[in-house]
């Protein structure tokens, strides 16, 4: 097992507020790992200084062995860094298809000329991006019937697995994923629960996973994180977490899940 | 503008058109756009052919300069008095009807310098405004200055409809000009301009060209319009003495436009174009020549000692394809009316 | 559904509504639900059911949506409330906390409250912000903050506690726990049990959190695609196999929460109907 | 009336024209754009002429403001600039098909460094900033005298090709539909590969596009170069056809003229593009036809003219963002629709 | 200019470009006003400061009200212009993107332009003076009276303005109401009233603008031309901030008065846009203007 990704002592903060304190963790090659903690513990800003997003004051991320701390945005994107948004953001002036092909935006060499007269390397390229995203992203994510549709009407549910499609379209080696299953029904959740373990599974690709629905966090991620006020108040596995006191103060409160004990023990009866 | 243009080719033909031909007069409005005004221009001249052509601005004259000397079939005027547009080699079927800018304020400066008696010449400031219109006999009026001896102390630019002149006049009041020469407006902000001196305790007399001289526009300037003056080409509509022109646009305007009561100075000049216009093609079909531009050029410049029956005060000589005198004339606060401060000065 | 309904007029009563987006797009079909006097009732389903929709029916915003309400009656108190402003009911007592909570951001906690006082016009009732304060200690500490820089709970906080501030009689609360914390989500829900108690107040609370939402509702309706599928009193909705499954999470056996780990791809997409 | 179609491979169904009725519709608009000016007067060719010129800086401010987001109230200085490029070197005998791109060329690096603050700054904030940038620039035309010159213009030289002088609206107007062409089929095309989606991508929300792997100052900048090198292409075709230009012409007047012709047509769309400029283009002559129409029973009517075609102008726009928020195209589109149906569906 | 540095003159160009600055700043304030309440750049701001002007021309110089009651008619008359254009054109507008209600504004300032031009002519017409004239002397320095006034009149406008906003319940409603309608809606503001409220104090702030300044020019339809100039002020103080507006406003009084005084009246004009641009590189959201929260 080894570290695909290294945070080593980010900090971050706005104005007065400290979104980051000395936050250090690391990610296992081919695992999920868990982000959780409270709101506004920092978990957003964190993937937001992962993606470049926010520079840190100080700190680094190392990926692949590498400090990636200097590199811009857009090429961790192009290194393999992937991410879905806490609030959904796809482009909603473009079909579901062309919002896929974006993530291969990347891998596209085309400049403007050739571009704009279509000619032989940029039409050979797209066409390849298509059928790539038609076999590996269209087919396995299951949303071949709306991939010609534009986003806005698109139900809920359906946009966060465009996005997820977005983010697979890039070819990640990480796959960041902020609350992928907020305001899902146990069954929605169930659906998107499986497509990560797949993707992890059958992929090999590494997740990290910001989310605030335990039965899913406690369930599918080898390793959990917690964050409080921006600092990491606890790390482990699931099960070690679980127990943390600390972590039950500040996050996880009464109940260990997103249940109302009471009503767990009745209606189990 | 026009108005005159329009009513001299109706009223010329009544009197039997030009050698037995009619006129026909082709009105567009251009908004003032250069677009605009030279799409008008295009299509007018796809769709009509017309030897002659009025247009309405400096832009549009300078932008049509080029293709009209290519055409070489019309002979065009605007109510601009640009002083490039004089120029018979460069511009060979342009002409005004008037004096060019330059000349107006050669005018004006030609009088200060008259009335000054001792050693001392008046200081003159110049406040123009910074567009084309404005700028353009600026130098050449330095020049003038400079010959005749007249310290200019100020130069004032400012945008045309300018709000706040605050710091202009602080300007002004520091230079101490006996004259300031406005040019490039018609009429804001020259009276701000003449308030705000007086306030500030300075005793400059203002002046102005063609376009502030109007009797509308001094009427609008109100309390400000003291003590104004200011060069203009022509006779005001109420002054008919020696002038039997000016009395055939008030008998004709009296019948044909019962509500103007004044025949504004646009008018004024739209008439004359037409009565010149008309003098070109008489002459060149006279000369049984075909209305080309060359002909037409050479039955312009012919033109010499003309009698313009008194819209202008002096017989007129187109050979520069301008018309080289003009006259002061002085805000008279009893009558609420222009009068002359001066005789008809010709330019040099 | 008539087991739910006490003497009186329901605080609310919608019947048979069809609501379609834009003309063309139908959302809710024939859904109907009623919500006692004094009681909490809880509304569940899917992503896209139409819960939303519901609410932004009730409330009258739906216009601002260019949607429309093409059938069906809501009563508010006995009245019906179809075409009525949604300034104007919520001057009747309508309170709504919109889903995504949707607090003034540039404003101060103090400010989003002062301007909520407008649901008291023409009610001869003076705003209480100190009661809002009283449910909501973590608010006092920050009311001269702007919201926009609130915690997710805190601002849920303050978006509840601004529809308390207008005194209404029935609440609409919009999946109030989204994207909390598990500590917040408990106590938010803490709270509305107590504003319900201790004010008399109404309510119909739209959540995913299906655990949660029963713990607090005397009565629950779970929607799909625009209609009613299943309603019930709580206690026996939790005891239903289905409910238990797709809403509770619960094994095939029914006896514990099951594994994601062990949710097979065959079992992707399926739905009560259709 | 057309049934859905169904497409044989990925190449296909990402084809612009997908039927053979859609390609036999652009073969006979192709015809009909080369003979047209056999069958019309000079006035109409001229007109066309200007349309042409329209509808390439409309096209590039499209690809800035419609599919980029970046508000551009700059738009006319940019065509000044390419003019003035044109003129100056077309003066120094470069022949026109290098002056035109060459004007193009500048007025994109121009674009570039007005670009560059675009990273920063957002919204109505950058609208602001390019409308400070047309005032600049319309200043420097007037004040750079020994290129521009100043207020009195500048003269552009005739084009020519092959020792044909293009001295009247007739052969420019073949120069003209050559470059409309081939800019509009390069725009239509662009927005079929990775640089148009990373623009529209960025109109929509521009961080989120960063993170995806779009380099934000680059395409910014791109979109910015594209819609000045089109801007100052039209600028150029613009000297050549009038022949002179003085600074009045690149105005705020003119900027906002092609902001209105792309709103109206349809932001984010090409044919919008296209129908736009032809509509605002069109709009005023067809007043000007109406007014002295009416002038011959009631000569007054031209006074009014001026005035009426600011109102007309202002009630259009207004008329059309409140009824028709989406743009001719969208009418456009309804009423293919309505014969795709047709009889089946009214 | 050869002289010595007169250290008076700059001190006098400096003092008129504050006091000159006020007007500025009144006229910003209408703009503000509108993108708080609307989110947009109101280009027909200049356009309600012609109306104001004229309709009060009409009913003070030509129909010979008393002054106190042409001002009331005025500002009422142009409110409800404004109100109505609200209602014509803003409400069915709302939710369609900036750059639409942009075009919108400038559609609507074009038609209002024409109307004006159709119904009182592109003559120039003597407004008589509404401020106090007489120039105020501090040793060598002359300041012309009216600039003085206007100055203050602008502050107190602004002041009130502000206090309105900040403490006042519809004041703050109507912030709320700008920043999410939906939400105001259900907490029982009156979305459409507080829309109309904002459009109506637009056009009252600008017909008082456009008062003052007919005033001291004279009466054409350039005068909505003075509007534009204000762009440069709302930009350098942040759209969204009233703050902003009377500390940049003053600013480019300054500057303006300044390099009029110095540079001369070409680069009058753009130099107020060559300081924008520089401060909107280093602060690209102006000296005051609320920064946009950007979050993923
Ligand atoms: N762009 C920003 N400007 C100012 N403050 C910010 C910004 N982004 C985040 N913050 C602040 O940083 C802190 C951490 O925010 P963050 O979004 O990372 O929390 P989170 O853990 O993702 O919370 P949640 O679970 O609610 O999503 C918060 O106090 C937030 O207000
Ligand atoms: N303004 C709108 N215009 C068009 N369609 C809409 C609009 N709002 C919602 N819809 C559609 O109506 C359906 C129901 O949406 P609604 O928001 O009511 O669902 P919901 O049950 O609240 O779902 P969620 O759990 O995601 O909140 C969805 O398919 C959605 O796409
Ligand atoms: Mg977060
Ligand atoms: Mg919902």
């Amino acid at each position: 097992m080894t570290d695909i990704l290294q945070v080593d002592n980010l900090s971050l903060s706005f104005g007065g507020i400290r979104a980051l304190n000395d936050v250090s963790f690391t990610a296992s090659k081919g695992e999920i790992t868990a982000i959780i903690g409270p709101n506004g513990a920092g978990k957003t800003s964190l993937f937001n200084s992962i993606s470049g997003f926010y520079k840190p004051d100080s700190g680094r991320v190392v990926f692949e062995g590498a400090d990636i701390s200097r590199v811009a945005a857009h090429r961790r994107a192009e290194i393999g860094l992937a991410r879905t948004f806490q609030n959904v953001a796809l482009f909603r002036g473009m079909t579901v298809l062309d919002n896929i092909k974006l993530g291969g935006h990347g891998r596209l060499k085309s400049n403007a000329l050739s571009a704009m007269w279509y000619l032989g390397s940029a039409r050979r390229e797209e066409m390849q991006l298509r059928s790539e995203i038609e076999r590996d992203v269209i087919d396995f994510l299951e949303i071949d019937h709306i991939r010609n549709q534009p986003i806005s009407g698109l139900a809920y549910g359906l946009q966060k697995r465009v996005e997820l499609a977005r983010a697979l379209a890039m070819q990640p080696k990480i796959l960041m994923l902020d609350e992928p299953v907020a305001g899902m029904n146990r069954e929605e959740t169930e659906d998107m629960a499986r497509f990560i373990l797949d993707i992890q599974e059958e992929r090999g690709i590494t997740v990290l996973l910001i989310e605030h629905d335990m039965g899913m966090v406690m369930d599918i991620s080898s390793k959990v994180v917690v964050l409080n006020f921006g600092e990491v108040i606890g790390s482990g596995t699931p099960h070690d977490v679980r127990a943390n006191p600390e972590v039950i103060r500040a996050y996880l409160g009464g109940g260990h899940d997103k249940v109302v004990p009471t009503l767990t023990e009745e209606a189990a009866t | 503008l026009h108005q005159g243009l329009g009513d001299y080719c109706e009223w010329r033909n009544t009197k039997g058109g030009i050698a037995g031909r009619k006129i026909k007069y082709i009105g567009e409005d251009s908004g003032y756009k250069m677009d605009q005004a030279m799409s008008v221009f295009k299509k007018i001249m796809g769709a009509h052919k017309p030897p002659v052509f009025y247009g309405d601005s400096t832009a549009w004259a300078k932008a049509s300069a080029k293709e009209v000397s290519q055409m070489g079939s019309v002979l065009t005027c605007s109510p601009s008095f640009s002083s490039d547009l004089a120029d018979p080699k460069n511009v060979p079927y342009y002409f005004m009807a008037g004096p060019t800018y330059a000349a107006m304020c050669e005018i004006l400066l030609q009088y200060i310098a008259r009335t000054s008696k001792g050693a001392n010449k008046p200081a003159v400031a110049f406040v123009y405004s910074d567009t084309e219109f404005g700028r353009d006999p600026i130098s050449a009026a330095k020049a003038t200055a400079q010959k005749l001896g007249i310290p200019v102390v100020m130069e004032i630019v400012t945008k045309p409809g300018a709000v706040d002149v605050s710091s202009e006049v602080a300007k002004l009041r520091r230079a101490k000009p006996d004259f300031v020469i406005f040019h490039g407006y018609v009429l804001a902000p020259i009276p701000e301009f003449i308030k705000q001196m007086r306030e500030a305790g300075m005793n400059t007399t203002p002046m102005g060209t063609i376009w502030s001289m109007d009797k509308t526009t001094v009427d609008a300037m109100g309390a400000a319009a003291e003590g104004w003056m200011g060069v203009l080409p022509y006779r005001y509509s109420y002054d008919t003495k020696d002038a039997p022109t000016m009395q055939i646009i008030k008998d004709y305007t009296a019948k044909a436009r019962p509500q103007m009561q004044y025949v504004p100075t646009f008018y004024t000049n739209g008439w004359l174009v037409g009565m010149i216009f008309s003098e070109v093609i008489e002459r060149c079909l006279k000369a049984n020549k075909a209305l080309t531009g060359p002909n037409m050029k050479a039955a312009l410049e012919s033109i010499n000692d003309w009698d313009t029956g008194g819209l202008t005060g002096l017989l007129v000589s187109l050979k520069g394809h301008q018309i080289g005198s003009g006259r002061i004339y002085a805000y008279d606060a009893k009558s609420k009316l222009m009068e002359p401060a001066s005789g008809w000065i010709k330019t040099a | 559904m008539s087991e739910a309904r006490t003497a009186g007029p329901a605080a609310l009563a919608v019947e048979n509504i069809e609501v379609v987006y834009h003309h063309t797009v139908q959302v809710l079909r024939g859904l109907s639900l009623t919500v006692p006097t004094g009681q909490i009732v809880a509304l569940l389903g899917s992503n896209g059911a139409g819960k939303t929709t519901t609410l932004k029916a009730i409330s009258g915003l739906l216009p601002m949506e260019v949607g429309a309400i093409r059938g069906g009656q809501i009563h508010y108190q006995g009245e019906r409330i179809n075409d009525v402003a949604p300034h104007l009911l919520a001057r009747r007592g309508i309170g709504h906390v919109r889903e995504g909570r949707h607090v003034f951001e540039d404003l101060t906690v103090d400010e989003n409250l002062i301007a909520a006082g407008s649901a008291l016009i023409g009610r001869n009732i003076k705003p209480e912000p100190e009661l809002i304060y009283e449910y909501f200690p973590r608010l006092k500490e920050r009311r001269s903050q702007v919201a926009g820089y609130l915690s997710g709970g805190e601002q849920q906080m303050l978006a509840i506690g601004r529809a308390l501030l207008g005194k209404p009689s029935l609440m609409l609360l919009d999946e109030p726990s989204l994207g909390l914390a598990p500590l917040v989500v408990e106590q938010i829900f803490e709270i509305i049990a107590r504003i319900n108690r201790e004010q008399g107040v109404s309510m119909l609370l739209v959540e995913q959190n299906a655990m949660a939402a029963f713990g607090i509702a005397q009565y629950g309706y779970i929607m799909e695609s625009g209609k009613v599928v299943i309603d019930g009193p709580t206690d026996k909705l939790v005891k239903d196999p289905d409910v238990q499954r797709f809403y509770l999470g619960y094994g095939e056996k029914s006896d514990a929460l099951a594994s994601f780990r062990d949710v097979k791809h065959y079992k992707r997409r399926k739905r009560w109907l259709s | 009336m057309r049934i859905r179609d169904f497409h044989q491979s990925y190449a296909h169904d990402e084809a612009i024209w997908q039927t053979p009725t859609s390609r036999l519709w652009l073969a006979a608009l192709f015809i009909a754009l080369l003979l047209f000016p056999f069958t019309a007067n000079g006035y109409i060719v001229g007109l066309a002429c200007v349309l042409g010129i329209h509808v390439i800086g409309a096209a590039g401010l499209n690809i800035m403001t419609g599919y980029t987001g970046l508000i551009s109230l700059g738009h006319a200085a940019f065509m000044g600039v390419g003019c003035y490029t044109a003129a100056w070197l077309g003066q120094r005998g470069l022949p026109f098909y290098l002056t035109i791109p060459l004007g193009g060329l500048v007025a994109a690096l121009l674009g570039l460094v007005v670009g560059i603050p675009s990273l920063r700054i957002k919204g109505l904030y950058l609208a602001v900033a390019t409308l400070a940038m047309q005032f600049i620039l319309v200043f420097v035309f007037r004040e750079w005298e020994s290129v521009t010159g100043g207020v009195r213009g500048v003269n552009v030289p005739n084009a020519e090709l092959f020792g044909i002088e293009l001295n009247n609206d007739f052969r420019m107007y073949y120069v003209i539909a050559f470059f409309a062409v081939l800019l509009l089929v390069g725009a239509r095309n662009l927005f079929r590969t990775r640089i148009g989606r990373a623009f529209i991508a960025i109109r929509d929300k521009d961080i989120s596009a960063e993170v995806l792997g779009i380099n934000l100052f680059r395409y910014k900048l791109l979109a910015f170069a594209i819609g000045s090198f089109y801007a100052g292409v039209a600028g150029a075709l613009l000297g050549y056809f009038y022949r002179a230009m003085t600074p009045e012409y690149f105005t705020l007047t003119l900027s906002i003229f092609y902001l209105a012709a792309v709103i109206v047509g349809g932001l984010g769309t090409m044919l919008g593009t296209i129908l736009g400029a032809v509509f605002m283009t069109l709009v005023p002559e067809l007043l000007r036809a109406v007014v002295s129409f009416i002038a011959q029973w009631a000569p007054r009517a031209v006074e009014v003219l001026s005035p009426m075609q600011e109102i007309v102008f202002g009630l259009l726009i207004v008329g059309f963002l409140v009824f028709e928020p989406h743009g001719l195209v969208e009418i456009w589109r309804r009423v293919r629709r309505f014969f795709h149906l047709w009889p089946f569906r009214a | 200019m050869n002289a010595p540095f007169d250290w008076i003159a700059l001190a006098e160009f400096a003092l008129i470009g504050v006091f000159s600055g006020g007007l500025l700043a009144l006229i910003a304030l209408g703009f503000v006003l509108i993108y708080k309440g609307t989110g947009v750049i109101n280009f027909a701001m200049g356009e309600f400061m012609m109306l104001g002007a004229y309709f009060f021309y009409t009913s003070h110089v030509m129909w010979k009200l008393p002054m106190w009651l042409s001002l009331a008619l005025t500002l009422a008359a142009v409110a409800a212009v404004a109100a109505l254009i609200e209602r014509a054109i803003l409400r069915p507008l709302a939710g369609q993107p900036v750059i639409s209600i942009l075009m919108a504004t400038i559609g609507l300032a074009s038609a209002l332009h024409g109307v004006v031009d159709a119904v009182w002519g592109g003559n120039n017409y003597e407004m008589p003076p509404l401020l106090p004239r007489k120039a105020f002397t501090f040793g060598e320095i002359l300041i012309p009276g009216q600039v003085v006034w206007s100055f203050i009149l602008a502050a107190l406008i602004i002041t009130a303005f502000t206090l309105y906003f900040r403490y006042s319940r519809t004041g703050i409603a109507m912030r709320a109401a700008a920043s999410d309608p939906m939400t105001a809606y259900v907490l029982g503001i009156d979305v459409r009233r507080t829309q109309r409220l904002t459009w109506m104090f637009a056009g009252v702030v600008g017909a008082v603008a456009g008062i003052v300044v007919g005033s001291m020019t004279s009466l054409s339809p350039a005068l909505g031309g003075a509007a534009l100039g204000v762009l440069a002020v709302i930009i350098l103080g942040g759209l969204d901030s009233i703050a902003g507006a009377i500390v940049a406003g003053l600013i480019i009084g300054v500057i303006e008065s300044l390099t009029a005084g110095y540079l001369g009246g070409k680069v009058r004009d753009i130099v107020p846009y060559v300081t924008v641009l520089l401060i909107l590189l280093v602060k690209p959201y102006g000296l005051f203007g609320t920064r946009q929260i950007e979050r993923l």
